[in-house]
């Protein structure tokens, strides 16, 4: 058994307005000049800290909670679970 | 700030041997400025806290006002200046917190929120960063926890860029029979509830006294995340103890943590306490010193008999409310704290929480005397501009973008609502209910803190009788500067006394408050010294409760008190002339007095359509909004409205002299309006008719000064704070 | 008369209002407030309103966590044998999580919380909770909230037009970005009913500033009316 | 000139109390029995895409806007830049 740090990533779907990252790339841009940002997304990270047998299962894991708890709506949201750098 | 020399000599002569490192803690978080007053209690007395509404006066976690019979009003103002600094959305956020559960601490029913806000100015960066993580700090916590914040004050300045006043205050109400006032005795057991303890907040109010260090990220043993769902459970179980009579005392773990609430309760009940400090719940593994002087937030003390716990236990884990039992008053008289079976800390309750008053001296500053100078010739400036210019400026704009983030509905109370009248109205019953509004003016305070003060405490009640309400009581903030420096300390001393003598003549107790002191920026320079109030008056009939839209068009507007040439430290002369100077408003209590009780007469025989006070902008602000609010044309005839010694127009429009009402009327009860003014010795006049034109016009006799399109004006009035914020 | 459960959750905070609305509105209403705990199918209710705030702190998402509850496992158990439904705000959120309604909830568009009263428009009034309303009527009441974006997509939305009913803000009122303004929306028997605003703050005349009407009342008065035996 | 996508991720600092976490792990993660999960923790992911020289360079731009834009604050945050994987 090992310790697994997972990170799931819930964003929006691309396409529904976003107000937050909006108003970052508004406020980048305008107010402050960074022209050369082209795009901004705003997401939430959840990183669980997981007992699994390998990586593969932690992983596992967390996908099979996310989906069964519902820590993202799929109508709404795109999930990413990775492994921690 | 640390003890001095003398502190720790006091201490070692107070236990007669070598304080532990625990009880050093102990004192130096108790005998902070923040919890024991040492600078500021001999002055504190100057207010007048008597009257036969009081019930509990100073003293206790909040005061109580009997505002009708048998209902307690329980309202208290506390400051978050420091934290806010730092943590803007956080810092607010734990103000909330920390003054909802003041309230609790008498068994009250918390039914209000307000936050006074003065904040850097908006077109600053960093400033506006502050605001916005204020706003959101207070609203996110605010809207959580179901109490509505429902009146406030903002203010915007550059003096407050980098250290901003964030002063919030929450109201609550209990039948008088029922609020929490048993004595703790010997025996009983104490109990810390809400969140684990963590490190975070360690020695918060040593922080609070003492200015902010160059390097703010260095701070962050006293930074603390807000947990509003926790303050949530602990305000609804709570409730349930109460009203189950589970509970003898309930006291906050506010500044010095556990220390000072165990300290300040044996102290005031000649009681000692035994304390288990391995028995407290913990968020991550701390050292008995840092048991006994976290600051975590969110965690309350109850008190209860012993045959108590299990229905205690009880309630407590219905509501997933963590808590523990700490240890128990007994009649030694002095505070010991156990760790895993080892005697750490062993001090004398009555010497440890009752600290010594130091004498600070005080001295006006010097810089002072040519603010006070009379403003020399103005260069005449087109009136009609400056009106543009004053209510499109920050602080005399719509604060809607502010007080929409709150929820200021929740409880089905909220009668009158922010935006539409000079206070809050909240229903209590049926027909009674309470007014709330909280003020201050931080240009008038930093050039005259004495009338300054006095002026603030004179708002505060018009904004209250303005809508309708009887005022009863008043709690106060005074923020200031560093005590031990003499110029700062000055202002403290003045605003006190200047709060003291105008609650006095109104006749109104001062009933709580607390104090801020080193309130400065990172060089030491003291920010506007700002003197807070908030009042809260009684409501007979809340059908009668009054707005300041004006209603109709073809009433007649009145306006009550004179005008003065008062340009001194007017929101005209910063915003128009750039200057921050000159004599400020008098104070004039007794035209206060007559004033009022002349406004509440119209009021009360429904003669009053609409109400307003005359503030910041003067007479000109005043009826602008009110024709705005209303979407009603108004018509004034400057040369009608009743003055002393004005020789220009800005003066008319302008001046801030304290005292003044602008009402509506019908006009078929103007007759019998003037008469009874001129039957109580109050100066009355109509100066202005409603009209159906969506133009607001001031005429000169036969030459129009201006005339403005309703839209227009609104436009600038809705658009001064929110063009910031986006 | 009809025994009403209010359903609370932690961090709940208009189960009170509801319950002082319901009574004024009938002074006789049996309604109680229920802890999540104690709560039960076979308690006996005739109805439940899952009132607004913020449950478990809205962490993660409004309403996601007391979605996944047992409370809500035991309510989603009522609604199949017929008991009318009602969530407002945090308990419309709540209802959408849990699935009971179409749809999800976005922050608002403006990225921030308000607190404002708007101008709702009533299609397909059906069911206990809109009995004693038509089409097209206007209702007046506040909204609370900083999560309340309904979003449905195009295809459910579809379905549901022309059979569910539907509350609307009028389109100059819509204070978040909602989908087709929708601010609130029922099944197709209209048993089960969520909407953002807050019909409890609007029962009193006295609540509703000048230019409103206190719309909520109708919503109380039709669910009591429905509720009664013979109905 | 390329285009880089960059992440930066603002969590709050160890130690401090995290709210939103601990009543997701409490009242969802554990309370539906997922009990491998030891700890969580949640933070905002921000993916910006940038238009620069080089990867560096993309990386120290966006350092140096999240400072500037006070898009964290460094009190409570602690902020993580990376490259999207
Ligand atoms: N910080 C704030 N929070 C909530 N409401 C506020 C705040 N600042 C101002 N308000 C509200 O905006 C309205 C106007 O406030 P203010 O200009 O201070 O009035 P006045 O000049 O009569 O004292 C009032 O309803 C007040 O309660
Ligand atoms: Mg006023």
């Amino acid at each position: 058994m090992g310790l697994y740090r997972v990170v799931a990533v819930v964003s929006l779907k691309k396409g529904l307005k976003d107000p937050e990252a909006e108003t970052i790339q508004k406020d980048l841009v305008l107010r402050h000049g960074y022209s050369a940002v082209k795009e901004v997304r705003v997401g939430k990270q959840l990183t669980f800290l997981v007992e699994a047998e390998s990586p593969e299962e932690a992983i596992s894991y967390v996908k099979e909670m996310c989906d069964k708890l519902m820590i993202y709506n799929p109508v709404i949201h795109e999930l990413y679970v990775t492994l921690h750098a | 700030m640390p003890l001095n020399r003398e502190e720790v000599e006091e201490i070692r002569s107070i236990l007669g041997r070598e304080p532990t490192i625990e009880e050093l803690a102990m004192f130096e978080a108790q005998w902070s400025e923040h919890c024991s007053y040492k600078s500021s209690r001999r002055l504190l007395k100057l207010l007048p806290t008597t009257g036969r509404s009081v019930l509990i006066g100073p003293g206790r976690d909040a005061p109580a006002v009997e505002v009708f019979p048998g209902i307690a009003v329980v309202f208290k103002i506390e400051s978050h200046n420091h934290p806010s600094a730092v943590d803007p959305y956080n810092g607010a956020a734990t103000g909330i917190g920390g003054i909802v559960r003041d309230i609790l601490t008498l068994g009250a029913k918390p039914i209000a929120l307000l936050d006074m806000l003065y904040l850097g100015d908006p077109r600053d960066g960093r400033a506006r960063w502050l605001v916005k993580g204020i706003v959101r700090g207070i609203s996110d916590y605010g809207n959580r926890i179901g109490v509505p914040t429902v009146a406030g004050d903002a203010w915007f300045d550059s003096s407050f860029n980098t250290q901003p006043l964030v002063n919030v205050a929450c109201v609550g109400i209990a039948r008088t029979e029922e609020l929490v006032r048993c004595r703790p005795a010997s025996g009983d057991l104490i109990l810390v509830i809400g969140n684990p303890t963590g490190r975070d907040g360690l020695l918060g109010s040593s922080f609070a006294s003492k200015p902010l260090s160059d390097n703010p990220s260095e701070d962050i043993g006293a930074v603390q995340v807000a947990d509003p769902l926790m303050e949530k459970m602990l305000i609804d179980s709570i409730a349930e103890l109460v009203q189950r009579k589970l509970v003898k005392f309930i006291k906050d773990l506010g500044g010095g943590g556990l220390t000072t609430a165990v300290a300040e309760v044996a102290a005031d009940f000649e009681l000692g306490a035994e304390l288990r400090l391995d028995e407290l719940h913990l968020r991550t593994e701390l050292t008995p010193l840092e048991i006994l002087v976290s600051e975590s937030q969110e965690r309350m003390m109850i008190v209860i008999s012993r045959e108590k716990l299990e229905d205690v236990a009880a309630v407590l884990k219905k509501y997933d409310v963590p808590g523990s039992v700490v240890g128990f008053f007994d009649r030694s008289g002095r505070i010991r704290a156990y760790y895993k079976n080892g005697l750490v800390a062993d001090v004398p309750a009555r010497e440890l929480a009752k600290p010594r008053d130091i004498k600070r001296s005080s001295k006006p500053p010097v810089e002072l005397v040519k603010l006070l100078n009379p403003v020399g010739d103005l260069p005449e400036v087109p009136v009609s501009e400056a009106l543009d210019s004053l209510l499109s400026s920050p602080n005399v704009a719509s604060k809607r973008w502010i007080y929409e983030q709150y929820d200021h509905e929740v409880g089905v109370r909220t009668v009158l609502k922010p935006g539409f009248g000079d206070a809050a109205v909240l229903r209590l019953d049926d027909s009674r209910g309470i007014a709330v509004k909280g003020d201050a003016n931080p240009r008038y305070t930093a050039i005259d803190p004495f009338n300054g003060a006095a002026n603030s405490v004179a708002e505060c009640y018009r904004n209250l009788v303005a809508v309708g309400s009887t005022p009863v009581a008043f709690v106060d903030e005074p923020n200031a500067g560093n005590p031990e420096k003499p110029e700062h300390f000055w202002y403290f001393e003045m605003i006190v006394k200047g709060i003291a003598w105008m609650a006095s003549e109104l006749g109104v107790p001062v009933v709580g408050g607390k104090v801020s002191f080193y309130n400065e920026d990172y060089r030491g320079r003291q920010v506007k010294p700002t003197a807070t109030i908030v009042g809260v008056g009684a409501v007979e009939d809340v059908s009668k409760v009054k707005t300041m839209d004006l209603k109709y068009e073809g009433s007649a507007i009145l306006v009550v008190g004179h005008t003065y040439p008062e340009l001194g430290g007017s929101e005209y002369l910063a915003r128009v002339h750039g200057i921050e100077a000159g004599g400020v408003p008098a104070p004039r209590p007794s035209s206060e007095l007559r004033n009022a009780s002349y406004v509440a007469k119209l009021i009360d025989r429904g003669v009053a359509l609409s109400v307003h006070d005359v503030g910041l902008g003067g007479l000109a602000v005043a009826i602008a909004e009110m024709a705005i609010l209303g979407g009603v044309g108004v018509e004034l005839y400057l040369e009608r409205v009743p003055c002393r010694g004005c020789s220009r127009l800005d003066e008319v429009l302008f001046s801030e002299t304290q005292g003044r009402y602008v009402v509506e009327v019908r006009l078929e009860e103007v007759g019998g309006a003037l008469e009874v003014a001129s039957a109580s010795g109050v100066t009355a006049a109509v100066i202005a008719r409603t009209t159906g034109s969506k133009f607001f016009t001031a005429r000169w006799g036969s030459t129009t000064v201006f005339e403005k399109g309703l839209d227009y004006l609104r436009e600038l009035y809705e658009d001064g704070l929110r063009k910031y914020m986006v | 008369m009809p025994k009403i459960a209010i359903l609370k959750f932690p961090g709940t905070n208009c189960d009170e209002d509801v319950l002082r609305s319901l009574k004024e509105v009938d002074s006789g209403v049996k309604a109680e407030i229920v802890w999540h705990k104690d709560f039960r199918v076979g308690g006996g209710w005739d109805a439940v309103i899952v009132p607004g705030g913020f449950s478990y702190g809205d962490w993660l998402r409004a309403g996601a966590i007391a979605a996944r509850s047992r409370a809500m496992r035991e309510l989603a158990e009522a609604t199949t044998r017929g008991v009318p439904v009602l969530g407002i705000c945090n308990g419309f959120q709540i209802l959408v999580e849990a699935g009971l309604l179409k749809g999800a909830f976005l922050p608002n568009e403006s990225g921030r919380f308000i607190c404002r009263w708007v101008r709702l428009r009533i299609d397909n009034p059906k069911g206990p909770w809109l009995s004693l309303t038509r089409s097209g009527d206007e209702l007046h009441m506040p909204v609370a909230h900083g999560e309340g974006r309904y979003y449905i997509e195009e295809r459910d939305y579809e379905s549901v037009v022309s059979s569910s009913p539907i509350l609307r803000y009028l389109p100059s009122d819509n204070p978040n970005g909602s989908s087709y303004n929708i601010a609130g929306i029922g099944t197709e028997d209209g048993y089960v009913l969520g909407l953002m605003p807050h019909p409890e703050r609007a029962v009193n005349s006295l609540l509703a500033p000048r230019g409103f009407k206190p719309g909520g009342e109708v919503i109380f008065k039709s669910v009591l009316h429905s509720l009664k035996p013979g109905w």
